[in-house]
């Protein structure tokens, strides 16, 4: 066992993988010497040398590019976009180029590749580099999308990404890069699509991801002081969703509540609303709640952020209205 | 391996290629005003020369990526004709059982990795080939082609610096046929060569060939894949030709002025090669016994690909991940 | 009256605004004397002359920062992106710079444009060239999102998208643009944010947009047959959302049909659906159900095509399932 | 108006204008390291020289396009200190109100358009603006910054072939740095001159200036102004200077050769100008009086800001729409 924090986990899974596998490679703007501009790549360069920890230039297309004319032709690279913000400037390469040309080639090609990616507030940065953006990869068919909420599954998860043969979007939250726990030794690796039932409730359910875990998980103790038992699930990856345990979670409790950090309109809560509204509609006991950042985009100065992204306050406050409504 | 060096029978196969291309297009287009060709289609009639020199001048396991205007690059790279044209009638024995059409034309097992019908898109794309030959060390190179309206757009910079600095074992070749769509490529481009001008920004040798010279394009095609192959990183070769047709099957290309079509349709790579090759000994028997043979062969790729079946639904959902299958949820 | 198709209702539109007002401004690729690929700009160049209907080179972060920057300076700039698909090029002017600087500049700027697209499905150009991306652009904060169903709407909305001070994209169904109506003479202006109500009917809902709702009218004909009368709601513009109009017609009939063009996960149905699931849980009698485009990049064939993207036959058999069922 | 025409006091002015940029940032610095600045924040220390200069030549209605490395344009063009550093510590009384924070500086009112986070985004933003001051005929120019690793991002190129082919009255101002954050440009950019050896690629001539030496940028300023204010179209200055400090609040910057940070300090801007004032007859104390008062300046500036109240929820869902507000729905 050891102590490690969130940031030190991605390096640590990308090391296991890259001890494993020739083919597993690194590129990515200051990934290398300088172990990255949020220190998830520390270490690598020094272990795996310069040819397969490589730095870019400020092209992010160049980028994405090359990862993905790379899986086409039997390696595995591993791509880092330092803010999930700046998928926009390469957005083509990500949804019209990579995700549909496995579709398109009538499977004549796969894609294994991970796109890593700095993502979330929290870190007063402004509008440009906080962005939630689970919400825009989850819409585009062909992608597999992970947000892992804690440094043990940012190692298994990673495994898993990079072992999977489909492109895999990997949105580390910066707001937990600090966070630290306890990870077994050795090899871990852990499956896509399953999502966790990490705190057990009867009287509502809680569905979040990444940041809004822990909060959610704090949340759900200041509600059961209130009577309010929640269970709360960490879907952990988007794409493929694991429908089941959320549909036999919500069906247990006959409440849904999500928890999302990405601005309201189309966050990725709307399509589990969706499907639970089409699936469980004799199932549920009240409406469905979707607990989001506001539709704006994000304020810089702390006291503002602080009220735009779900807190612990804002998530108890809205359950336990709707619950006693 | 210099012009000179082609013996008569290569340059023979140099002319059977251009004219696969040319008929087989021209078919196509006659399919189309049938409409067994649905959708859209970009014809490189009269850029023939281009195709047919660089793949003579590509190693079997080298890498292709094309752009919408496709068909030629996929056809001179050995790609059957029969899989391309019921590809453009949207059958499942098209290479990609209709799924892609005539925009994304690809055939792996030919080297041939792609259409890309989003400008720009596959230019870093075939950087990440070309990293991957050079990670392997496998000694393949990357062919890279597109249009001069290509060469504004911000994809274009950011493949060429990264080909530049990574000393990346690919070629870039710009086919400048001097428009875009409907807008004459000089009017929106600030320099003259659009690819030429602007290979000294990435610290590139600037090359200029005549694209309608099928022999002078293998010269300068064999010399940049060389030396990629060599390790001493890419190239950029902007090509001079001409498409004789619109930009797309909707298009009959008004907007240029007679004059300029006429003198392009006088420098027509193929008649030309025809007079060069007569008079480098070979005779007017052996030029239409391929120009024959090249019809037999359009002929019944036709009949294949109409032979073709209809795709069925359990093609719709097939092959969005590895898997085979679609399922985004449990 | 005249017999207008679609695409000359979109130069119809435009001139009306361009000949009150010298500050609109077109830009975009092939717009000008060839009159734009789809032929939405035909005469305008004749009109108002090439500074005002302006080709650009194929740069299209270019063309929408240069929109950007004109509009932040008192212009009112249409910009053309050719193919909707296109949007991922220059997907960081839209999200991070158009939609945000407002926000960011607390007031100090305000971004009065247009930008128009081809959008949608229908004409077997594939996967990047036929996409619905209307879900993309409703997911932003700071965009308004339009969508017209027929040529009346195209010239109001039209008026209404470039007299508005706030950034809208204006997203035109290729699969409409030979489509015909009859359409008064004089000036037309209509209002963002108002959806319509196109039938009325008593059994079910169907909420729609663009291409899909003349689809929704034929497959409403056949289910009256059927006995199910059902509501067609055109929404018109996703942002603003008329939800008043939707929820009302919604808890009319109780029951809530959308049929969306745009890929399945995260469609704009999604967002319509958690609404409704929260506001209107105790008026719904049976569970809402998205009628969609499969989560698939759409393939060429027309076989395919057809059978991707709802048809009425499609519509008919999903709503009469439920319905029945 | 050359070099030569800038008189004692105007040159004073440039002096003056460099200190109160140096002193700002330190004292942004000192308030940063006390926790009154939060999130992140990037100085311009040893690069005043080119906002200086530029800003000197500018016409109050001319725009001014920066990046994230923005305090020092922004001052430069007159913007109050107060409205910056309350900004930056995310006050009611910052330019936004502390909604955009130290990356986004704006302010309309003294012609700044805006600072970018997004590398390249903003070139072709100026584009725009400056198409709009031509269009509306108002002689208006716009300033670009941007750094050198920017050269290497799609938007770069689009932006530039853009104005060149339209003639725009905009200035591209490459500081060149060396380092991008923790990178050397040099390393991953393929010439030697990131913007330079690119002007030809759109037709542009190669200009570099020693961005340390504000008279010199004053003059090559004022002459790329000057043009694109005639009618002549853009220019592209790559003017050579050194970041003092880290890429950013959190970084210490140790990546750097130390006899490469000293070469630097030893070109300070700031010291070279003062030495060369004194040399063309102004005093001591005169000097000294200046760098005085903008300390003056700076502690009236902190205590202001620090006396900014903390922005509440009324602000959170003001100003998404023109009209005010955020509702996206009735
Ligand atoms: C990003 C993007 N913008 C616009 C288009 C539409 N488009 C398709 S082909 C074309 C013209 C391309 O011209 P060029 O590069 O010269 O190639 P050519 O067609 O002449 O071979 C345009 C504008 C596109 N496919 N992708
Ligand atoms: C598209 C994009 N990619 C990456 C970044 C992260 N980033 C911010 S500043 C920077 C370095 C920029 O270097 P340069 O252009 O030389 O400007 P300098 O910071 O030296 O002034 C990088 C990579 C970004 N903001 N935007
Ligand atoms: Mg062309
Ligand atoms: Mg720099």
């Amino acid at each position: 066992m050891a102590q490690l924090t969130f940031r030190e986990a991605i390096a640590r899974g990308i090391a296991q993988e890259m001890r494993r596998d020739e083919s597993v490679l690194m590129i990515g703007e200051d990934i290398g010497a300088a172990g990255g501009v949020f220190k998830g790549t520390v270490g690598l360069f020094e272990e795996f040398g310069g040819i397969r920890v490589r730095d870019t230039p400020i092209s992010e297309q160049a980028i994405l590019g090359a990862a993905m004319g790379a899986a086409m032709t039997g390696l595995r690279p591993i791509a880092e976009i330092m803010f999930s913000d700046f998928f926009a400037v390469c957005w083509d390469i990500v949804v019209n180029e990579i995700a549909k040309s496995r579709y398109m080639t009538n499977g004549q090609m796969t894609f294994p590749l991970v796109i890593r990616s700095g993502n979330g507030g929290g870190l007063r940065f402004g509008a440009q580099h906080s962005q939630s953006v689970e919400n825009w990869a989850m819409q585009v068919p062909g992608l597999k999308v992970v947000v892992p909420s804690n440094a043990l599954d940012v190692i298994g998860l990673m495994a898993a990404a990079v072992r999977d043969p489909d492109p895999v979007i990997f949105l580390e939250a910066k707001a937990l890069y600090a966070t630290k726990m306890e990870v077994p030794d050795g090899e871990i690796v852990d499956t896509l699509g399953s999502a966790k039932v990490v705190r057990k409730g009867s009287s509502a359910t809680i569905v979040t991801i990444g940041a809004m875990v822990p909060r959610s998980l704090a949340a759900a103790e200041e509600l059961a002081a209130q009577g309010i038992d929640c269970t709360v699930v960490d879907v952990r990856s988007l794409i493929p969703l694991d429908t089941q345990t959320i549909l036999r979670e919500v069906s247990a409790t006959g409440r849904l509540f999500t928890v999302e950090e990405n601005p309201r309109v189309l966050g990725w809560g709307a399509e589990i609303s969706s499907i639970v509204a089409e699936e469980l509609f004799y199932d549920l006991d009240g409406p469905i709640v979707r607990i989001t950042t506001p539709h704006i985009p994000l304020p810089a100065a702390d006291a503002l952020e602080d009220m735009a992204i779900p807190s612990v306050s804002r998530i108890v406050e809205e359950i336990s209205r709707s619950m006693n409504g | 391996m210099t012009i000179s060096s082609l013996d008569l029978d290569a340059k023979l196969g140099l002319y059977r290629s251009q004219v696969e291309l040319r008929q087989f297009e021209k078919r196509a287009y006659d399919l189309f005003l049938e409409n067994y060709v649905k959708g859209t289609s970009h014809l490189s009639l009269g850029q023939e020369a281009i195709a047919a020199g660089f793949a003579a001048a590509m190693r079997e396991d080298d890498y292709t990526f094309a752009t919408y205007r496709g068909h030629a690059h996929t056809l001179a790279r050995g790609v059957p004709m029969t899989g391309v044209l019921a590809e453009l009638m949207g059958r499942t024995n098209g290479l990609m059982a209709g799924k892609g059409g005539s925009m994304h034309l690809t055939s792996v097992e030919h080297g041939v990795m792609g259409s890309y019908a989003i400008i720009g898109a596959h230019l870093p794309i075939a950087c990440g080939a070309a990293w991957s030959a050079q990670y392997r060390g496998s000694g393949q190179v990357a062919v890279c082609f597109f249009g001069d309206g290509t060469t504004n757009i911000g994809a274009f910079h950011e493949a060429l610096n990264f080909a530049a600095i990574w000393k990346l074992p690919v070629v870039f070749v710009c086919e400048n046929n001097l428009w875009m769509e409907y807008t004459r490529t000089s009017e929106i481009t600030a320099v003259e060569h659009p690819a030429a001008d602007r290979a000294s920004a990435y610290g590139l040798e600037s090359i200029i060939v005549d694209g309608n010279d099928v022999d002078a394009v293998f010269e300068v095609a064999k010399k940049a894949i060389d030396r990629a192959r060599a390790g001493e990183g890419p190239s950029m070769i902007e090509a001079k030709t001409y498409r004789q047709a619109g930009h797309s099957r909707a298009d009959p290309g008004k907007y240029r002025p007679d004059e300029e079509v006429a003198e392009w349709l006088a420098k027509d790579p193929i008649p030309m090669y025809h007079a060069r090759l007569l008079a480098e000994g070979a005779t007017e028997a052996q030029l239409s016994e391929i120009d024959r043979a090249v019809a037999a062969m359009v002929d019944l790729a036709t009949e294949e690909a109409k032979a073709g079946e209809t795709p069925g639904a359990d093609l719709l959902m097939k092959d969005v991940w590895a898997d085979g299958g679609s399922a985004w949820r449990n």
